[in-house]
């Protein structure tokens, strides 16, 4: 269960945002709102525990998430703008990486199927620097069906994606909703995710 | 004017700048650091008269 | 710096440590110049010539407290920067970097008083001895932290890297010393070095402390009046310094 | 534990193979700069040899300043340096991992190319092995120091320059009794003093460093 109390940010010396606070069971779904440079990338990194903010707490289940910090970063996955991957490495060995730093120790066939499941079959062992940025979005997003954490936030997870992609992540957001997950997301164009519980939080221009 | 501790203070004032022939040393040394202290205090007085007018200036702006 | 330690946490916030840092600079000032003509006093007219050195050793009298100053306030300094960055308090992090142009000038002075120093000493205006080679890296650390502020615009960004910089620097400055010093008796022995500054009288001794503190002084009116600027800078979108602006007009 | 120290580093190295010219530009700009010395000071074999350590030395330490750049920069910018931090794993042994890995990719060479340096300058076995020993032990510990330099310049316009300002003092230590063992143990003195400094230093940078490093990313990626 997270939890965010009275959370604010500042840039350089110009107040982001203040005052927000929200609480997240399971199977919540929370949309992040807010114009361009209203902060919305820096209020999601700062539920990561990349920023530290100005003012408030950030709780997982009753603990804040500084002082419980390996219990947390276990139970999360986070996808920013960039797709962190390296372009020397292959899709398969890139996933395979990321989700042993992540802890959970991958097998290859396990990521060479998670791969194809985002419709990559074909491509999996090509270095990245080859693909497309949509291509290159789908490793990053393969992640999702191998990992357990329960709280996915994702930063604009569908840009660069065709019909098809947005589908079937479309279909995975609402499976993990479903399995008791939960997911906080930013995103421009309207796609409408069936969940329990749609919660938003805006952040006005300051 | 000097007291008895052994110290003989200097009468005239040309002993004191030839300091017994050292006095490019000496005053080469007091007179740079006297100088750099200066700099240092008109330099900070610089920075806040120009903040100031910065501040003011950006006030007025924001208002008008 | 330990007197605005004291009641530091009770105007730990920038907005009523303005006021107080405004009221202090008069008397912190005066009392640095009331020292500094005392000390200067002492130093030219009382301290007694050196039977060997004769006059030149005079500049004893601001090297030293220079370069004790230089080191002081580098550890001060590093003590603000890591209040700072444990108590995320913004003035703390404020104070040290209105520290370093002050603490650089005293190393400058105290190499350059050094080389004038040394220049009738022993013939030769740069000398590796190891407390001035200290002095030397002491300087290149004062200006790697100015220039790594400097280059971050993000204001708490640059106080927090720079503070962490202060930090590793200051646990370095000892091994640097004493690696320096080992590798200065190795070449050299130990012939020409400060080490044996000449017998102190002790009204010798009077001069170099009243002109110490009087830097000391004088450190704490330059730092609290550069603070007050970094904290007009800094929190010039509130309305406590938007009242002081109107007020100024 | 050591499990992901291991795949931090084996990644690093798989990145470093693949991509075999910025090993070689280190490399090379190391050999090149020893070699302009005799050019500049003369070839008098007896100035050369007295030298030569100083030069390795002061070489290694900027070749090795040149690759800091490649250990952070190219993470931040493609973003898997946020995801490194996002680890539950503690950074500090990720970045010892890194570092690691950046050290057998410049380090190592530096210290396999010393000896035929040393030969150019005349230098004796004896001088040759001292030296091969105190580069072994103190290019490790430049490339701990640097890292904290690298991570506090992480995305700062002017990084690399500034970079070299920051840790160049700290490196001293390091080199002070890395070129001193040579000259010692040259001049009879025996240089089992210079090189257990070397290694206590070693010792002090392999439990600070990296800790100091993972806090400057921290806060270079707040």
């Amino acid at each position: 269960m997270l939890e965010a109390i009275n959370l604010a940010a500042v840039r350089g010396d110009r107040r982001l945002f203040a005052g927000v606070g929200f609480s997240l069971q399971g199977g919540d779904l929370l949309y992040v709102q807010g114009a361009n440079g209203s902060g919305k990338t820096t209020l999601l990194r700062m539920l990561c525990g990349l920023v530290i903010p100005e003012e408030g707490k950030i709780l997982w289940s009753q603990e804040d998430i500084r002082s419980e910090r390996e219990a947390y970063l276990q139970s999360l996955v986070y996808l920013g703008h960039l797709c962190a991957l390296k372009d020397d490495l292959t899709g398969l060995e890139n996933l395979r990486i990321t989700e042993a730093l992540a802890g959970e120790e991958i097998s290859e066939p396990r990521a060479m199927a998670a791969l194809q499941g985002v419709g990559l079959n074909g491509y999996e062992d090509l270095p990245v620097r080859v693909l497309s940025q949509g291509q290159r979005r789908r490793v990053a997003l393969a992640r999702l069906a191998l990992t357990q954490a329960p709280l996915w936030i994702l930063d604009e997870p569908f840009t660069a994606l065709d019909k098809a992609s947005v589908g079937s992540l479309k279909t995975r957001l609402e499976d993990h909703l479903e399995d008791g997950g939960m997911v906080i997301l930013t995103t421009h164009q309207e796609i409408e995710i069936k969940a329990a519980v749609i919660k938003q939080v805006a952040l006005a221009e300051y | 004017m000097g007291d008895g501790s052994g110290g003989r203070a200097k009468m005239n004032w040309s002993d004191f700048f030839t300091m017994g022939g050292y006095g490019f040393y000496v005053w080469g040394s007091y007179g740079v650091t006297a100088l750099l202290i200066i700099i240092e205090i008109i330099w900070v007085l610089q920075r806040r008269k120009a903040l100031l007018n910065r501040l003011a200036r950006m006030s007025r702006l924001s208002k008008g | 710096m330990a007197f605005a330690g004291i009641n530091w946490f009770k105007y730990s916030s920038p907005a009523s440590f303005y006021p107080v840092a405004g009221k202090m600079i008069p008397w912190v000032a005066s009392v640095a110049v009331i020292l500094a003509v005392i000390g200067l006093y002492f130093s030219f007219f009382v301290a007694p010539t050196d039977y060997q050195q004769g006059e030149a050793y005079r500049i004893m009298f601001i090297h030293v407290p220079a370069a004790w100053m230089s080191m002081f306030i580098y550890v001060v300094m590093a003590g603000y920067a890591a209040m700072g960055l444990i108590f995320n308090t913004r003035l703390s992090a404020m104070m040290a970097s209105s520290l370093a142009p002050t603490g650089a000038l005293f190393t400058f002075v105290a190499l350059w008083t050094g080389a004038l120093w040394g220049k009738p000493m022993w013939g030769a205006w740069w000398v590796w001895d190891a407390r001035l080679t200290t002095e030397l890296i002491l300087l290149f650390l004062y200006i790697g932290f100015m220039s790594l502020e400097a280059a971050i615009d993000d204001p708490r960004r640059a106080s927090r890297s720079s503070g962490l910089l202060a930090i590793v620097g200051v646990v370095n400055v000892p091994i640097i010393y004493f690696s320096v010093k080992w590798w200065n008796t190795l070449h050299q022995g130990a012939s020409i070095s400060f080490d044996k500054a000449p017998s102190m009288a002790s009204t010798m001794l009077t001069a170099m402390l009243l002109m110490t503190f009087a830097f000391w002084m004088y450190t704490i009116a330059m730092v609290l009046y550069r603070v007050r600027c970094e904290i007009l800078e800094r929190e010039r979108h509130s309305e406590w310094v938007m009242a002081l602006v109107e007020e100024r007009k | 534990m050591l499990a992901v120290l291991r795949c931090v580093m084996m990644r690093d190295l798989i990145l470093a193979v693949r991509r075999l010219s910025d090993v070689l530009t280190t490399l090379f700009f190391f050999v090149i700069v020893v070699s302009l010395f005799p050019l500049g000071v003369g070839p008098e074999i007896e100035v050369l040899r007295m030298i030569a350590p100083g030069v390795v030395w002061v070489a290694a330490i900027l070749a090795s300043m040149l690759a800091l750049g490649r250990l952070f920069e190219n993470d931040y910018r493609d973003g898997t340096l946020e995801q490194l931090l996002l680890s539950p794993q503690p950074l500090s042994l990720l970045v010892l991992g890194k570092v690691m890995a950046h050290w057998a990719v410049t380090g190592v060479p530096l210290v396999l190319v010393a000896p035929l340096l040393g030969m150019q300058f005349g230098m004796s076995a004896q001088g040759i092995g001292v030296l091969l020993i105190s580069l072994i032990l103190g290019t490790p510990a430049i490339s701990l120091i640097g890292a904290v330099g690298a991570a506090l310049t992480l995305g700062v316009r002017g990084g690399g320059v500034l970079v070299s300002l920051l840790v160049l003092p700290l490196y001293i230590p390091v080199l002070i009794f890395g070129a001193g063992a040579v000259e010692a143990s040259v001049s009879g003195l025996g240089a089992e003093a210079h090189l257990s400094l070397l290694g206590a230093i070693l010792v002090l940078a392999l439990c600070f460093a990296p800790w100091a490093a993972a806090a400057a990313l921290r806060i270079s990626l707040d």
